[in-house]
Order: structure tokens, then sequence, then C-alpha cells
């Protein structure tokens, strides 16, 4: 076990309350960091400056925030269902919350080393869909249960290429324990070997937290917010919580899974400060990236985004998974995998540039689709 | 009695409870709410009894499974049906059949003799399932597999809307 | 050589040629009376081939020989289409295979122009096959088949002209009255196969003999068989559809009504009769039968006035003289007298048919002087009387010494019975060929239009003639030894011991007289002038000779019978069928059923949760009784 | 260490409330949630012999798993097949999509 989150006290359930108090702190440090940082970031990518005023450099304005919340009122709409309405946080929150006890930091910091713990993470992460429709339905305003159904139609959609990519990586390691995956990386991260399951794992990832430009279930000019219109005080704050938690653990994952978390390039077993700065290098690259993503892109329109899923990113995922399985059981050369996963990866990003192109051509497509919803809407 | 007999206990309440939601709720999302509960409760006694793949695949697949009932049952259910009567009118009938089922079921579990020593767990690993599942039970894995894959073909052409209509 | 591994293709051919005039009849020649005809040919060609080697086998340890195959096998029970062949049978065949022969080729001459030629020849063919099948058949249930195919064939025959009420009616009749015998057989066979457990003969005879059925069952197995034997030879109570059955074409009524068919019950009787020897009230019972056919038909004969049924009903008087012949046990003069009956009554039948064929009618009163325009038939008809009358010399006179000596031996009454029989026959045979052939004519337009049939009819009654002649020498051992066989028919037709004839002057004088009596009394009534003296002598007594003339009053016996008896049944078992079968069981039934499904359609209202619940509540049912059983 | 039979039971009591909302609900959907509930004691009950199996049953998981696939598949077909209804019915109440009765 890990010396430094060991049995504390050698009582079980003490431990566990420990561990979970020791989450909580750091998910709410990490969240109003992150906060922070994205707003700096996006700032100076629109050539503006930020938030400067609170503390040096603006750096307390997420604390300023985090209390600002707290101390708001909690309202609740008078028609809302209650029970429901006031879960619904939580029921968000938890599922990132658990996600973070499975998630190998360095090799000895972790909450716990779970030997299924891909496979956990995969199996939690689905939960917190239920939670934003609990929040659309439960708030019984139209705009947050459009933004409700919208959540859990990406959400489900994008689970299936998400899972895909992170088996591919497994099935390269052969292991779903995170920190073996991590571990067999010490010469080459499987970035190489598993590009294409890179780019979708961060494209689902993005969809998956309903970020830009997957974020349609709360995009505010349409939907106002989605889910979370009628939330406020402490209970949005858990949204926020729940949001920039799972980032930072999809972060780390990704750094685990396929730049070499906590090793390369440092041989099998650099020292404990190496590994830590390590790990905290790359997380903070997989975030940046996808800050850079946001300030980047525009927002996609729900055909779109299904379209994407389920006439891309899954078929390339599932024939790169095709392609591992013919590798590794026939033991092929891994330069393969590179091969096959890199085709594969060139053929999505040409088939999606030449389809995006094409409708841009054809505006009428735009149209025919919007018409259709319609009809459908008004119950043809 | 042992941490594990409790936490047994806290859970199958739960999920009784959330099972009772989801067959007496007066609401279809409240129902399906209390069946996430019940199916979540359901896992954790699967981890208690170390079947833990199971209960990780029971997560993963009602997690989404219900997300779905929930948005049908939204999309479907007509706006006045929300806070309609959901029950039937054989309601005490049910009720009736329910209990003497229940009751049969105790009855029989009490009075059976299980021929194995049952006092203790022994945990399947992980190898040793995929072992049976992948080797033991390779066909009627794949049956199964190509079960799904019929049923996703058939849910899409019996949902599909005619182009001419 | 062909020899009595052969005898299947007796019954084969002519069975071969029915299929063939079935189905193509109307493509061949002449209809194809030809190819009935050569089959039948062919049939007693090879008949001399079998008797051959029966004599040649013959000997005191011969019974028989069977040849055939399995027809069907059920497990072990092995069904066969075996053919037995042995005196008895030989015998019987000679009869049917001659008089068929014969009868095909008169009735090429009598039924030409008729609109169903084809189909006559089609019938007769399938008659000869099945009776060469009924007379051959080794095991009950084969000969019980062929049983039916005559009785089939003689119901078609009968009715041929089936556009005439009475042909139709007649038909009807003979089928129903037979039928009631045919069950009896039926039963008697299925009797004696539950205990012996096969259909063979032989075996069941053995059974019989050695005592293995008790006697109780045989005598009801055997009482059963008797019946069927009574329908099929118009015994007493049975015989009232046999004059009837003369409404079907003549030739058909010499060879079914006279010499084959209406015998098979004598046949049946003698080839059952080992077991009816074991039991010893059956023989009585079969004389009582026979003497009361013999004479009640003898007596009705005397008054009758359709040639056709003075004939028909002389056979009913010979069959009955048969029966008792078999009551008494003996076997050889009674199956010697069916051979020798089937000839001359057969020529007697052919005779009317040509004297009618001339003159197209069957009143005797009509008729008269015949004798110039038809010296043929005239000559052939007065032999068959003769031989019928049982005067010397004609073959009816050895046959019938044979069954009186047989009868003789300890049944006084019966012989005596027996010569008072001869006596009538005399006078009603005298009767027939006076009123028929001499005297004045008395319809002066049919004698004018008579004329000498056409020698396709006159050469069969030629040649049964002779057959009648000369067939009765066939008694004496001399006359056997002399054609190759082991002695007279005393030595070839017997079933413990050969009976050798011996000529007993006592029983022929007797007989012959009582005969000639019969035959002057008759010539010296219708001696010259006609009818006169006869009619005076009916006057003497006219409600005795109502009676007679009017057959007893049988028919209309029977005819109430059936209007109060049978229809009066039929009323009650109507009214059953109609108000508790139809009304209360059929359609209150169904009334029933709609009345509920109307009722319990209901329960099918279409929602599943009902559904739902019914199969709920089945498993719980199942659940708590497997539950309840466990504990 | 759990007791079979408690597991027993409390699979037992999962089956028989899926039961009684199968036998009580009018809303399609609602009658599916119910079924999956039944699915799921069945499921408990495969694991539960599996496990206290000595030797231990590796199959009594492996049919959970085929619970479970046959459950999706079900789950999937059973929504198609509503879908269609509500499309002609305009309903998704059993009660209502009758038209086999008598």
């Amino acid at each position: 076990m890990m010396p430094v989150l060991g049995y504390w006290f050698g009582i079980a359930w003490l431990d566990a309350i420990l561990r979970l108090a020791v989450i909580a702190g750091v998910m709410t440090v990490v969240v109003i960091f992150l906060t922070y940082a994205e707003r700096k970031v996006i700032a100076r990518v629109q050539q503006r400056l930020g938030p400067t005023r609170t503390g040096p450099a603006g750096l307390l304005q997420g604390v300023a925030d985090a209390l600002k919340l707290v101390l708001k009122e909690d309202l609740r709409p008078t028609t809302a269902d209650r029970w429901v309405f006031e879960l619904a946080p939580f029921m968000v929150f938890v599922p990132v919350f658990l996600t973070f006890v499975a998630v190998p930091f360095t090799r000895d910091l972790g909450v716990r080393f779970l030997s299924l713990g891909l496979f956990y993470i995969v199996a939690v992460s689905s939960l917190n869909i239920v939670g934003f429709i609990m929040a659309g339905w439960g708030s019984d305003n139209k705009y947050a249960l459009l933004g409700g159904v919208r959540a859990a139609a990406q959400m489900i959609s994008y689970e299936v290429p998400l899972v895909l990519t992170v088996l591919g990586v497994a099935m390269v390691a052969s292991s779903l324990d995170i920190r073996v995956i991590t571990e067999r990386q010490d010469v080459v991260p499987y970035i190489v070997w598993q590009p294409l399951a890179f780019v979708v794992f961060i494209i689902a990832g993005l969809a998956e937290m309903n970020r830009t430009p997957f974020d349609i279930p709360v995009a505010e000019s349409e939907v106002v917010g989605g889910p979370t219109v009628e939330y406020s005080g402490i209970r949005w704050s858990f949204f926020q919580l729940a949001e920039y938690s799972s980032l930072f653990v999809l972060s780390a994952l990704g750094a685990d899974l396929f730049l070499g978390g906590y090793i390369w390039p440092f041989g099998s077993n650099p020292p404990g400060w190496l590994q830590l700065i390590l790990i905290l290098v790359k997380t903070s690259f997989m975030i940046l990236m996808i800050f850079w993503v946001r300030a980047t892109f525009p927002r996609l329109r729900i055909d779109q985004l299904m379209s994407y899923c389920w006439k891309v990113l899954i078929p390339v995922t599932v024939a790169q998974l095709f392609f591992n399985g013919l590798v590794l059981v026939y033991r092929w050369p891994d330069i393969l995998l590179l091969v096959f996963s890199g085709a594969l990866l060139v053929g999505a990003t040409a088939a999606t540039a030449v389809a995006v192109r094409r409708a841009a051509r054809r505006p009428r497509d735009a149209q025919a689709v919007r018409d259709r919803r319609l009809q459908y809407a008004r119950g043809a | 009695m042992s941490v594990e007999q409790w936490v047994f206990y806290v859970l199958a309440a739960i999920a009784v409870g959330g099972a009772a939601v989801t067959v007496f709720a007066r609401d279809i999302v409240r129902a399906a709410l209390g069946l996430i509960v019940a199916l979540l409760m359901t896992a954790g006694v699967f981890v208690l009894l170390s079947a833990e793949v199971i209960g990780l695949v029971q997560l993963l697949v009602y997690g989404g499974a219900v997300a779905i009932l929930i948005l049908f049952a939204l999309m479907i259910t007509r706006a006045r049906e929300v806070t309609y009567r959901l029950d039937g009118p054989q309601k005490p009938l049910a009720l009736l059949a329910g209990a003497t089922l229940a009751a049969a079921i105790g009855v029989a579990v009490v009075g059976t003799v299980f021929p194995t020593n049952t006092d203790h767990i022994n945990p399947v690993g992980f190898v040793e399932m995929s072992t049976a599942l992948f080797q033991t039970y390779a066909v009627p894995f794949e049956v199964a597999s190509l079960v799904l894959l019929v049923a996703l073909v058939g849910a899409i052409i019996i949902a599909r809307q005619e182009e001419r209509q | 050589m062909v020899g009595m591994n052969a005898a299947w293709l007796l019954p084969a051919i002519p069975a071969g040629a029915f299929a063939l005039l079935l189905l193509v009849r109307n493509f061949l020649p002449r209809k194809g009376d030809w190819v009935a005809i050569g089959a039948v040919t062919a049939s007693f060609v090879l008949f001399f081939f079998v008797l051959h080697d029966l004599m040649t086998r013959l000997g005191p340890n011969f019974h028989g020989v069977s040849t055939g195959f399995t027809w069907l096998k059920i497990d072990n029970f092995v069904l066969r289409v075996g053919f037995f062949t042995d005196p008895i049978a030989i015998v019987m065949l000679a009869a049917v295979l001659v008089v068929s022969l014969m009868v095909h080729v008169y009735s090429t001459g009598y039924m030409h122009g008729d609109s169903r030629y084809g189909w006559f020849f089609t019938v007769l063919a399938l008659f000869t096959a099945a009776m060469s099948t009924l007379v051959l058949a080794d095991n009950l249930l084969l000969l019980y088949v062929a049983w039916e195919l005559v009785g089939i064939c003689s119901f078609l025959l009968i009715g041929f002209w089936w556009e005439r009420q009475s042909a139709a009616e007649a038909a009807k009749k003979a089928f129903v009255t037979t039928r009631v015998g045919d069950v009896g057989l039926l039963i008697g066979v299925i009797l004696l196969w539950k205990k012996v457990g096969t259909f063979d003969i032989q075996t069941v005879l053995h059974a019989a003999t050695s005592g293995q059925i008790g006697h109780t069952y045989l005598t009801v197995a055997l009482l059963f068989m008797l019946l069927g034997a009574m329908g099929k030879s118009a015994q007493f109570p049975f015989h009232v559809w046999l004059p009837d059955a003369m409404e079907g074409p003549t030739p058909v009524s010499a060879l079914i009504h006279a010499a084959t068919m209406v015998v098979a019950g004598i046949y049946l009787l003698a080839r059952m009769l080992p077991a009816y020897m074991v039991i010893t009230g059956l023989g009585t019972l079969i004389m009582v039968i026979g003497m009361i056919t013999a004479i009640g038909a003898a007596v009705i004969a005397c008054a009758q006035t359709d040639i056709k049924r003075i004939i028909a009903y002389s056979t009913l008087s010979n069959l009955g003289f048969m029966f008792v012949a078999m009551g008494a046990h003996a076997l050889t003069g009674g199956m010697f007298h069916l051979l020798t009956h089937a000839f001359f009554k057969a020529l007697l039948f052919l005779g009317a048919g040509s004297v009618i064929h001339a003159v197209e009618t069957q009143e005797v009163g009509d008729l008269g002087g015949l004798w110039r325009k038809m010296p043929i038939t005239m000559g052939t008809f007065v032999i068959a009387c003769l031989a019928n009358a049982g005067l010397p010399v004609f073959s009816g006179f050895f046959s019938k010494d044979l069954v009186l000596e047989g009868v003789m031996h300890g049944n006084t009454p019966y012989y005596v019975a027996l010569l008072a029989w001869v006596f009538l026959s005399g006078i009603y045979t005298a009767r027939l060929f006076m009123l028929t052939f001499f005297g004045p004519s008395r319809d002066h337009h049919r004698y004018e239009h008579a004329h000498e049939s056409p020698p396709n009819m006159t050469l069969p009654l030629v040649v049964l003639a002779v057959l009648t002649l000369l067939a009765g020498w066939l008694a004496l051992d001399s006359v056997g030894r002399a054609l190759g066989f082991p002695g007279g028919v005393g030595e070839f037709v017997f079933v413990h011991e050969p009976e050798a004839y011996r000529f007993s002057f006592t029983v022929a004088f007797a007989a012959t007289s009582a005969g000639l009596l019969g035959v002057l009394a008759t010539m010296y009534l219708y001696w010259g002038g006609g009818p006169e003296r006869a009619r005076r002598f009916a006057d003497y007594s006219p409600d005795v000779y109502a009676l007679i003339r009017n057959k007893f009053y049988v028919d209309e016996l029977y005819q109430a019978g059936i209007n109060y008896g049978v229809l009066g049944l039929s009323h009650a078992v109507a009214w059953f069928d109609r108000y508790v079968v139809n009304d209360t069981g059929v359609n209150g039934t169904a009334q029933l059923t709609g009345w509920l499904g109307y009722r319990l359609k209901f329960l099918q209202n279409g929602k599943l949760p009902t559904y739902a619940l019914a199969m709920i509540v089945g498993v719980l049912v199942m659940a708590i009784v497997a539950l309840s059983m466990h504990s | 260490m759990i007791p079979l039979d408690q597991v027993l039971v409390f699979s037992g009591i999962l089956f028989a409330l899926g039961v009684y909302g199968v036998l009580t609900r009018r809303n399609a959907i609602a009658i599916l949630m119910s079924v999956e509930l039944m699915l799921t004691a069945v499921n408990t009950n495969f694991i539960a012999f599996g496990v206290f199996h000595r030797p231990s049953l590796a199959v009594g998981l492996v049919f959970a798993v085929f619970v479970i696939t046959v459950a999706a598949a079900e789950v999937g077909l059973a929504l198609a097949i509503i879908l269609r209804i509500y499309r002609q019915r305009t309903t998704a109440n059993v009660d209502e999509v009758d038209i086999l009765k008598w």
C-alpha cells in the first residue's frame, strides 16, 4: 500500500472517511485553481487580461467566487420536484468524485489502486448522466429539461468511443490496472502506438464534460445554461465542482494512459518528486489543450454532434480495436499498431474534413434538418 | 455481526426502498430514479459478494439504460400523463400476487437446505471468469453478442420512421 | 410343371381381367367380353393342371396344399393371402369354373345389345375371381373378404337393370338380408380368431377338434358362422331374397343364384364341418333348418307361375336339401349334389333364359307348346328337369341317393321327410316343363314370334346337358377309376374315411318311386287341355292354395315386422336423435360453448397487465403446489 | 460475510416488487423498469449461487453477464416497439393498446 496515504490508525471506516475528506479538499483546491486558470488562458488567447484584481495577478479570484457561491441564497422554484431538484447536483458530482478514487498520480500517490481501475472509472463516470437528467427534469423548466435531454443523448453517445479508446490502450498494455498501464510506457508512451485513441479520447472527453465545442446541453445562447439554469449558490457550485473535477481527472487519466504518466521519459522508476512533477506537467498539458480547444472552436449543432460520433468516431475506434487484436494475437511488430492507428486517424480526419466542406456548401441540408425536427416536434 | 453484513443490510434496505419507489411512485421519472438507486445498490451487493466485475458492468449498463428510459418516458408520456395515475385498475390483485410471491420465495428459501457448503464466499477471479466467458462459454458468448446485434438492428428497423409518410 | 402351387392364378387371372375391363372396356372391341371369357377359359384350363397335381398327391395322409404370400405383417401377427387346395375346394371349383365359363359364353347371346354389356362382363369377371378366392381361401379373413366381394357382385348383378324399380328393390333386399348373415359370419370369425390367434382354417379346425376351444365358446362361434351360411345360402328364415333376386339377368341367376354363390354357405359348412361335428346338437339344427327350407320351398314352387321363380324355389329347395346333407354330416353326398345341382340348375336357368329370350315373358301361363319351336332348348330342359326330379340315370339321381343314404343312418324321420321332398320335386319339375313346352300355346302372338336361340346360347345348353347326363356316374367307383380318380366321389371327397358308394336298391327304389309318382301325378293334372284340372284341384281348398301361392306370407310377415318394429323403433330413435342428441347434445354443446365463449371472451380484454396477472397467478399456484408437496 | 439465504430473500423481495410493478403499471416504460428490477433480482441469485458454491462457479457470473446482455437487447427492442406504438396511437399506456381483445 502507499505510504503517503496508508491505513491511518488501522481502522477501516476512519480510514475511508479520512480519504474522502482528503479527496474533497484536493478537489476543491484544484477546481478553484482551474477556474482561474481557464479564465486566464482564454483571456490570453482572446488577447484580454482576465482576472487581475483579486489577489496577486488575480490569483484569489477563484476563492472569492467560491465564497460568494457558498454565501448566496439557495433558490428552488416552487413547482420543482423537491427531492430530485436538490439531489441532482450530488448525483452529478459523486461519480466524478468516485472516479478520482482510482486515478494514480504517482506510483505511490493515489487514493486506491484498483486492479480493475480503468473499468471502474469507465463504469462510474457514466453515472453523472442521470444527475444532469435529474437536474433538467426536476427544475420544471423547459430550457433545463431541454438541456438535460441533450446532455443525456450526448453523453451516452460519446461514452461509447471513450470506452473503446480506453479499451485500445488496455489491450496494448493487456491490463486494466492503470498503474500497470502507465508503467508499461517506460520507453514509448501509448500516444505513439495509439494516436487515434488519444485524439478520440480528448474529443469524447470534451463531449462527456459538455465542454466546447460540445457544450450543446449547457449552451447559454440556446438553452441559457441548460440543466443548471434554475440553480444558484452552493448547489450551482457543485455543478462547477463536478465539471472542473472531471476535467482534472480526465486529464490525469489521459496523462497516465497516453503520455506515460509519472514515468516517461525517465526510465522505469524515477524518484518520487520527479514523478509528481512529471504527472503535473502532463496533466497541465492536457488541461491546457482542452482550454485551447475551447477558445478555438465554435459550438456544433446536435445533429452534427451525433453524426460525428456514430459515423466517424465509433467506426474508426472499432476498427482500431480490431487491428490491435490482430497485431496482439499474431504478435506482429508493435510498429504496426502505429501504422494502423495513424492511418485510421488520417482517414478519419480526411473524412471529417470532406464532410464539413460539403456540408458547408449545402446550406439547404441544415434547413431540411430543421424542418424535419420541427415536424417531429409537432408530433407528425 | 461483521461490518460486511451491516453494509449489506444498508445496501439491501436502500435497494428495496429504491425498488419500492420504482413500483409505487406516481411519477415515472421518480420511478426511474428509484430504479437506478435500486440497481446501484444491487451493484454494491454484487461487489460485496466479490463479483466486482458484474457490479461494474451493472453500473456501466444501467447508468446509461436508465437515462435512456427516462428520456423515453419524457418523450412519449404526454404532459397531462406525467402526473396521471400510473397504476392500472388491478392494483389490489397485483399487490396480493406480489405479496404471495414474496412469501412463497421466502418460504422456499428458508425451507431449502442448500446442498453445498455455503458458509463462506469463494471469490471468482477476473481471470477465472474471463476464461469461463471467452473459452468455456465462448460460443454462448458469441451467440449473446449476435443476439445483441440482431436486437440492435431490429430496434433500428422498428423505430425508424418510414420515409414516405 | 404347373401344379397346385399355381392355384393362386385361378382367381388372379379373372381379377386381372376385371381390372382391365374396369379401366378400358369401352375402348375394346365387343366391349371386352372376350377378355372375360378368355380369362375364365384360362382359369378353367389351369384348373385341370391343379386337379392333375392334386390327384397325383392324393393319399390317406393328404389334407391339402397351401400356397400364397404374406399380405400384411404386424409384429408377429402374419396375415396371408393363402390358397388351400383340397378335394372339397376342387369339387366346388369345378362347379364354379364350368358354370362360369358356360354362363360367359351364353351371355354373349343373351345380353347382346344391352346398353351395359361391357359392365356385365366386368362384374362377371370380378365374381369369378372372388368366388375362386372364396373357395380357395386358406384363412377365414380372406374367405370373409371374398364372401363380401361375391355379395357385392350379387348386389350389382341383381340390380343390373336398376332403372326398374323392382330390380333395385330386389338388389337392396338381397344385400340387406345377406348382410344379417354376413355380420354373423364376421362375429364368428372374430370369435374364433380371438381364441385361436390365427385365421388359418386348418389350424382353427385342428384347435376345434382337439378340444382347445371350449364347447360353449365353440358353439356360439359356430352358430354365428352358421348364420352367415344361412344368409348366403338363403335358408329359412333368410330365404326371401333369393326369389326376388330373379330380377337380375337370367345368366346371373344361373351362375350366382343357382350354381355358385348361393352354395357358398354349403361350402362354408363343408369346410368347417370337422368343427361342426364336434358339437352334437348343431347337426340336428342344421338338418331342421335345411328340412324346413327344402320342403317349404318345394311346396311354394308348386304354386308359382313365374318360370324363373319356380326354378328359384327349386334352388332354395335343393339348398335346403344340401343343408340337410351337411347336418347329417353326409359331406360326400352334399358336395356331390352341389356339383350336379350346379350343372342341372344352371342348365334349367339357362334353358328358361332361352325361353324368355324367345317369347319375352316369364309367366308360364302365357307359354305352352314351345317344343316345336325350340327343340334344342326343350331337349336340354327336359334332361335338367329329370335330373332335378332325381329320376335314374340322370346326375341328380346319384347325388340324391348318396345324400339319402347318408341321412338314412339313424335319422329315419328326416329320411322319410326327404322322400316327401323328392315327391314334391317331381311335382313342380313336371309342372314346369309341362306348362312351358307342352299343351296348346296360350298366347298366340308370342308363340308365333318364338324362335330357337342362337348357337352361342344353345351350345352351353348342350354342354351342360351332357354334363348333367354324365356327371352322376362319377359316383360309381369304377367310373371314377376309369377317369383317373382314386375312386368314385366317395373316395375323393371325405372327411374321416372314404365312403365308397354302394348302390342301395331300397333307397334308389323308394326315391325313384317317390319322384316318379310326383311326375306322373303332375303329368296327369296338366296333360292335354291345359291347367283346368290343376285349377280344379286347387279349388278343393282355396285357402291352402292361397297360402302356398303367397309363399306362406313370409314376405308380408317381414314387411309387417319392418313396418311396425323397425319403423317404430326408428321413430323412437329419430325422436331421441332429434331432441336428445341434436338439440341437447349437438346444438346444446354448441350453444353452451358459444354462451361460455361469449362470457369468457371478456377475459381476453387485450390488456397486457391482465395477461401478466394470469401468468403470475399460474406460476404462483404451481409454486405453492410444489412447495406444499415438498414440505 | 453475508449468509446465502439473506441474499436470496433480498433478491426475492426485489423480484416480487418487480412483479407487482409489471402487474400494476399502465405505462409501458414503467413496466419495462419493473422488468429490469426482476432481471436484476435474478442476477443477484445467479451471482449468489455462483460465489457461495464451492468450488466457486464462474458459471453463475457468466450467466449474469448473459442476463445483462439479453436485458440490454430487450430494452432496446422494447423501446423501439413502444416508440412505434406511440407514433401510431399517441400513447404509451398499455391499457389503451388493446386492439387484440376479443
